[in-house]
């Protein structure tokens, strides 16, 4: 076991740390924040210097490295600020199924676009009353002489409004098996018939905007289906493991940036008479965060790096969600109570990781989604 | 086991609240909320409609009730969670500065209209170097000849932008002793020299003016000075039983009603056709988080009952204050994990109700300072 | 505020048994806990002291005292932290089977003896097959002229290898309703037929005689059952408020019992010459301990009320059951670990204590069966 | 980073778990654990079999091998039995410190016979009213021609009674500050002037000995100092943070042992008609346990990786003790409780994890030293 980053994989950590260092300004982080606006400028620059799409092969415009390294760029955005790190992440949604399932010629058009910072991507995947599953979804794609039409409505897609493209779960064949019944599709922002409602304000994550869409006879070309159709159910979970590693980074990174921010804070802060990281409450406090935000990192590097290598497992990535996301709402509220008063002011820049932290554990899956994926490796099948 | 004994006037004045509230507070609040201040018309028709100050005896312009009505307005506050009208913070923690130290001329000239709603009161205490060190305030308040003299500035005040009179902590500097050195004024709005910053954004309680105040050079009569001078420490603790008590109280109301709104989302809520109160996890969350307020809420209720029977109850309510304000943490977030995706929206009640409460385990004392309270009073 | 209202009879009856258990118990329980098994004649001493089945009327050789006398048993066992004589499993769970349920006979004939200590009762429901699941029993009892035969075995039985009589739980085969086909009966020790087995090793309750009964073809009159054929169930869950009650008391006892000598040990032990209660980390973590305790004492002493008053309060009860067993273990594992190094040895009153306690949470009904009976209240 | 052990390591581990599986009878065990005995044989075979001593050197009957294969031993024999695990690591306790800092000729007298299963070892450090610490230890050694003479009263003695040697840190210098002030000792068993006291039965690890010791005018040879005079104090901070990384290694194991008889116990159980392992309230509970198994070894695996490599880190070995141990104590009390009454009784062979779970825990550290250690690292130096 090693348990070193290696020596590129600290040039691009620190690269990304002095991105976020030099680019986060606070003040226009707080207001987009506040008026939930993507951090469009910055995500812009991230692109430039090649973050975005990081695990894109060469060709499309990516540097050809794993999930590992999109992680690190997810913990290290993420420390710095929860709120823009999480829509830097956010912005590439759901490029992976294109990336890892597309044809050429949509990886060729599409991908380099996400990668350049032209276009935002998304996945539009689950429905209103599917939970966060993805087994009984009702619209459709039927296959018309050279289109396919599509018809339904789509709930709780990232970056809808935003997005420049959507990777549209659609059910092809309707008498099969849900496994074998759906098909995925590239559609395109300005396609005629989409509607997009936005969802508001939200508990966290506000400079990712969330929507429902509405597809009333979506028409796409018949090359816009993205791999085999009966894949798409598959193609879908894959996916979501992936992503779900990524926002065990986002989570990791939360965490760690609420870390920090209370450390700094007990270190100046003085309260009777001298500085409150002397009080040994306050000390054991700080020790509990920051074992759980190590564990968590652990986790996360582990699904990360087992990724890469092929080795996938449901289990562990939902280890490692469940052990950040829970790190990050807990590091993020002790960080609040620390702060005092001052932690519940906005201006502070500590609550909106708290925000960010709960939006993260419930927004694409909860604890009793990941508890219950977790239990099923453990436990194993039954009989009887 | 029933504790507090609600009589039907008690019932009737609920019912007549809880009206009131729905139709003319609850539709302002989204405003309220985006405007970080709420008008100060809907405090006078608080206190027209005799929601204000519930104790407050007759001969100053209160209805002179029990303090079970102010458990009432505070649970119904709670209900809709609103902190714009901090009716709890007026009635139960600022006016009673007022009432319990006032002089008779104070009294009968502010009283009056803190109960009609045409005073809103605010507690100036903190300071941003001095937070949980009280002790450490830097404002002071000096003699010459009739008037006093303060300068300074205070943080984090709820209704400090509405507020019409501020109850402030100042210190004299020429007394060296910290504790002894501290008195209480009454500072009306407007008297020159007093000035308020802009509200606080916050994660919470943004229909709350909470806001700075400065002063500088401000002078005031002698004659608001509340109570003797140097009592101002003794004052302030002597409040502090049911300023944490009715902070509990909030907290606890709170967290019930962040559980019903969520015991009933569960059992309406279908996933793939299936209710989420159907499955086992759900239902252990709810009993677990059911047995955790009903515990509590007893205990609440006996603290009550010696609150009003004038008992002591200082280690008591820390251990409240403490307890009640990380449980509705914890509840709001395991509300929000049971809601799930939808639990993420600002159009879930939760959210709002949860932000807000997030600084109850911080206000008040935080809750480290109740623990070191309760570890004290064990003699530890 | 009082809520229990202790007379001077209820205290001098409390300084009474202090002092016996004190004398005369105290000094045996390491033996007890070494032989697995408490002498019969403890048992008789307590009977003979009026400390067995307070609340039996004096018709029945019993002292007719209130329900507070229970209380106080089960708080001064659990001062002392002797489970071998578990009176308040014999006078508050066993014997009011009788109680309530035996016809004028049984009660004559039993009871008294109960009360002076002659007769050891205990109750047997639970199956290696049938735990939670008290419906899957396959003990049965078949009517055969005037008696009744008995065959099967159950397990985990406290005061099983010293009993007297037993409860049993058993069901006539030819009812397929398996809740309409329980009955229950009262089987004498030394019947033919009614063999018990040795006394289980534990992790905790060492001095008790927890073993497995054994019945095959055991006969007994149709006289021993106890009220009507079929309406074992009923009569089980007609007791559970009570044996959930007495549990919950138990628990909270045990855990109030472990803070006191923690609070005082950290007085009272220097580290590098300064006593552990200096630290912040101690004084926190008992000012919490202190305070889980505080609020649900005053839950627990509410129900006590209720139930004097005959309420039916199965949520609350189960609630208790649920709250105070996982807390008492959770205290006796912060207590362990303030106690460090000393807290792991034997010598450490914490330790057997804790020890005894761990199976709360799982008797009476697993806290996992608790949750599942608040939920069905809350019809989720 | 590499998440996978090496061919070998997985090799000792298979055999680690072969054995305790092949050895490690039931009953036996029972009996032992009940009458506070040393597995003694079971012992000998480890040692016949390379398992004690295994980071020794060669040329001291050890494998040569490090930190790390010590920890998987003590994971695999643990998770089989914590109590006979925790006793068949604990054999050669403070060995290490010979091994260290002891002299060639001290180190081919003593170690061999420690690795061959001849001879129990025992550091004895503490003292009463220390706490976990030995920074006020008033136990003396003065040299006196050609012998140190001890006398003092050691407490917490692990194997004291059982072992053939102990490592006694005495003060040599009281008039300099205690980090400069001790000397290491090695003392022999049948040292005239030693008494043992034992302390009883404990709370869990019972086939581990714990004692008081006397020493009056026990007299050792000069050679008999290990390492220099001065250095005691600095060797026993060394030797702590390398035993606390093998007692996280025990704590693991205890914690993995406990996870596998619930598991296995939920897949048989039938009540209501179904194996309880269907009941989804229990399904969350074994999935957080898993986790927390998980993670504690993901900790621990790094302490011991890390250490050696020689990046000796006091805040990793007490994340991964506080990790390792706080999963221990949950999840045995959680194997318990899904055991229902089966799991209050000693044959189930389930209660004693938890009584070892918790000994561990806080047998020779706390909470409360494990989280100030971590926040001395996180928080750092402050002025003022």
């Amino acid at each position: 076991m090693d348990f070193e980053l290696t020596k590129s994989q600290k040039q691009i950590q620190k690269a990304a740390k002095d991105f976020a260092k030099g680019e986060f300004d606070k003040e226009t982080l707080l207001t987009l924040e506040k008026e939930n606006c993507f951090p469009l400028s910055i995500w812009e620059k991230a692109s430039d210097l090649g973050f975005v799409g990081i695990h894109f092969d060469d060709e499309f415009s990516g540097a050809g490295l794993g999930l590992f390294e999109n992680v690190l760029l997810a913990e290290a955005f993420c420390a710095k600020d929860s709120s823009a790190g999480a829509a830097l992440m956010l912005a590439s949604h759901g490029s992976e199924m294109l990336l890892r399932f597309g044809s050429k010629a949509l990886k060729e058009t599409f991908l380099p676009r996400v990668a350049e910072g032209e276009m935002i991507s998304s996945g539009a995947l689950g429905e209103a009353g599917t939970g966060y599953g993805v087994a009984t979804i009702a619209t459709t794609a039927l296959a018309q002489k050279d289109q396919w039409i599509i018809n339904g409505e789509k709930a709780w897609v990232t970056n809808g409004g935003d997005a420049g493209f959507y990777l549209v779960l659609c059910v092809t064949d309707p008498d099969v098996a849900p496994e074998k019944a759906m098909g995925l599709f590239l559609v395109e922002k300005e396609t005629p018939g989409i509607t997009v409602t936005d969802s508001g304000r939200k508990l966290g994550c506000c400079m990712v905007k969330t929507a429902t869409l509405t597809f009333d006879n979506v028409r796409v070309p018949l090359s816009n289906l993205v791999g085999k159709k009966g894949d798409g159910f598959a193609q879908v979970e894959g996916f979501l493991n992936e992503q779900r590693i990524v926002t065990a980074g986002i989570a990791l990174g939360t965490a760690q940036g609420a870390l920090e921010r209370a450390v700094a804070y007990v270190r100046e802060r003085e309260q009777f008479g001298r500085k409150i990281a002397r009080f040994e409450a306050l000390r054991h406090k700080i020790a509990t965060m920051a074992i759980q935000v190590d564990l968590a990192r652990l986790a996360t590097y582990r699904a990360a790096s087992n990724f890469d290598r092929g080795k996938i497992s449901q289990a562990e990535t939902h280890m490692a969600l469940e052990a950040a996301a829970a790190a990050a709402e807990a590091v993020a509220d002790a960080a609040i109570q620390l702060h005092g008063g001052a932690g519940y002011i906005t201006e502070t820049g500590v609550e909106h990781f708290y925000r960010d932290a709960k939006f993260i554990g419930i927004h694409d899956s909860n604890q009793g989604l990941r508890l219950g994926s977790i239990a099923n490796h453990v436990i194993g099948k039954l009989k009887g | 086991m029933e504790i507090l004994k609600f009589t039907e006037k008690h019932t009737a004045f609920r019912e007549r609240l809880r009206l009131f509230l729905e139709k003319e507070v609850v539709p302002l609040i989204p405003q309220c909320e985006k405007e970080h201040i709420t008008p100060k018309s809907m405090w006078k028709k608080m206190g027209q409609n005799g929601f204000l100050c519930p104790t407050v005896p007759g001969e100053y312009g209160g209805p002179g009730l029990d303090f079970l009505y102010s458990v009432i307005v505070n649970e119904e506050m709670a209900r809709i969670s609103f902190t714009g009208l901090a009716a709890g913070l007026h009635s139960d923690i600022v006016v009673p500065y007022i009432s319990a130290y006032g002089n008779e001329r104070q009294k009968k000239y502010y009283l009056p209209e803190c109960v009609s709603g045409d005073i809103i009161a605010a507690v100036a205490m903190t300071e941003p170097d001095a937070g949980s060190d009280v002790a450490a305030m830097v404002t002071t308040a000096v003699e010459e000849g009739d008037e006093i003299v303060i300068n300074g500035s205070k943080t984090f005040i709820s209704n400090g932008l509405n507020c019409d009179i501020v109850i402030l902590a100042a210190k004299d500097p020429a007394i060296e002793n910290k504790h002894q050195a501290v008195s209480l004024y009454i500072v009306e709005a407007g008297t020159p020299g007093f000035t308020k910053g802009a509200p606080f954004e916050k994660m919470g309680w943004n229909s709350q003016d909470t806001t700075e105040l400065f002063f500088s050079d401000c002078r005031i009569p002698k004659g608001n000075r509340l109570g003797k001078a140097g009592d101002g420490f003794l004052m302030l603790m002597g409040k502090l039983q049911q300023e944490r008590l009715v902070c509990s109280l909030g907290a606890l109301f709170a967290a019930e009603n962040m559980f019903n709104y969520t015991k009933d989302m569960c059992r309406n809520t279908l996933v793939d056709g299936r209710a989420l109160s159907r499955s086992q996890a759900v239902q252990f969350a709810l009993a677990e988080m059911a047995t955790e307020i009903r515990i509590v809420k007893t205990f609440m209720e006996t603290l009550v009952i010696d609150h009003m029977d004038c008992k002591q109850i200082i280690s008591e309510t820390s251990m409240a204050k403490y307890w009640t304000t990380d449980m509705v943490n914890r509840i709001g977030s395991r509300c929000m994990d049971l809601e799930g995706s939808a639990g993420s929206l600002e159009t879930s009640p939760l959210v709002r109700q949860f932000r807000d409460n997030r600084v109850t385990s911080i206000f008040a004392g935080t809750n480290e300072i109740m623990k070191g309270i309760i570890a004290k009073m064990m003699q530890l």
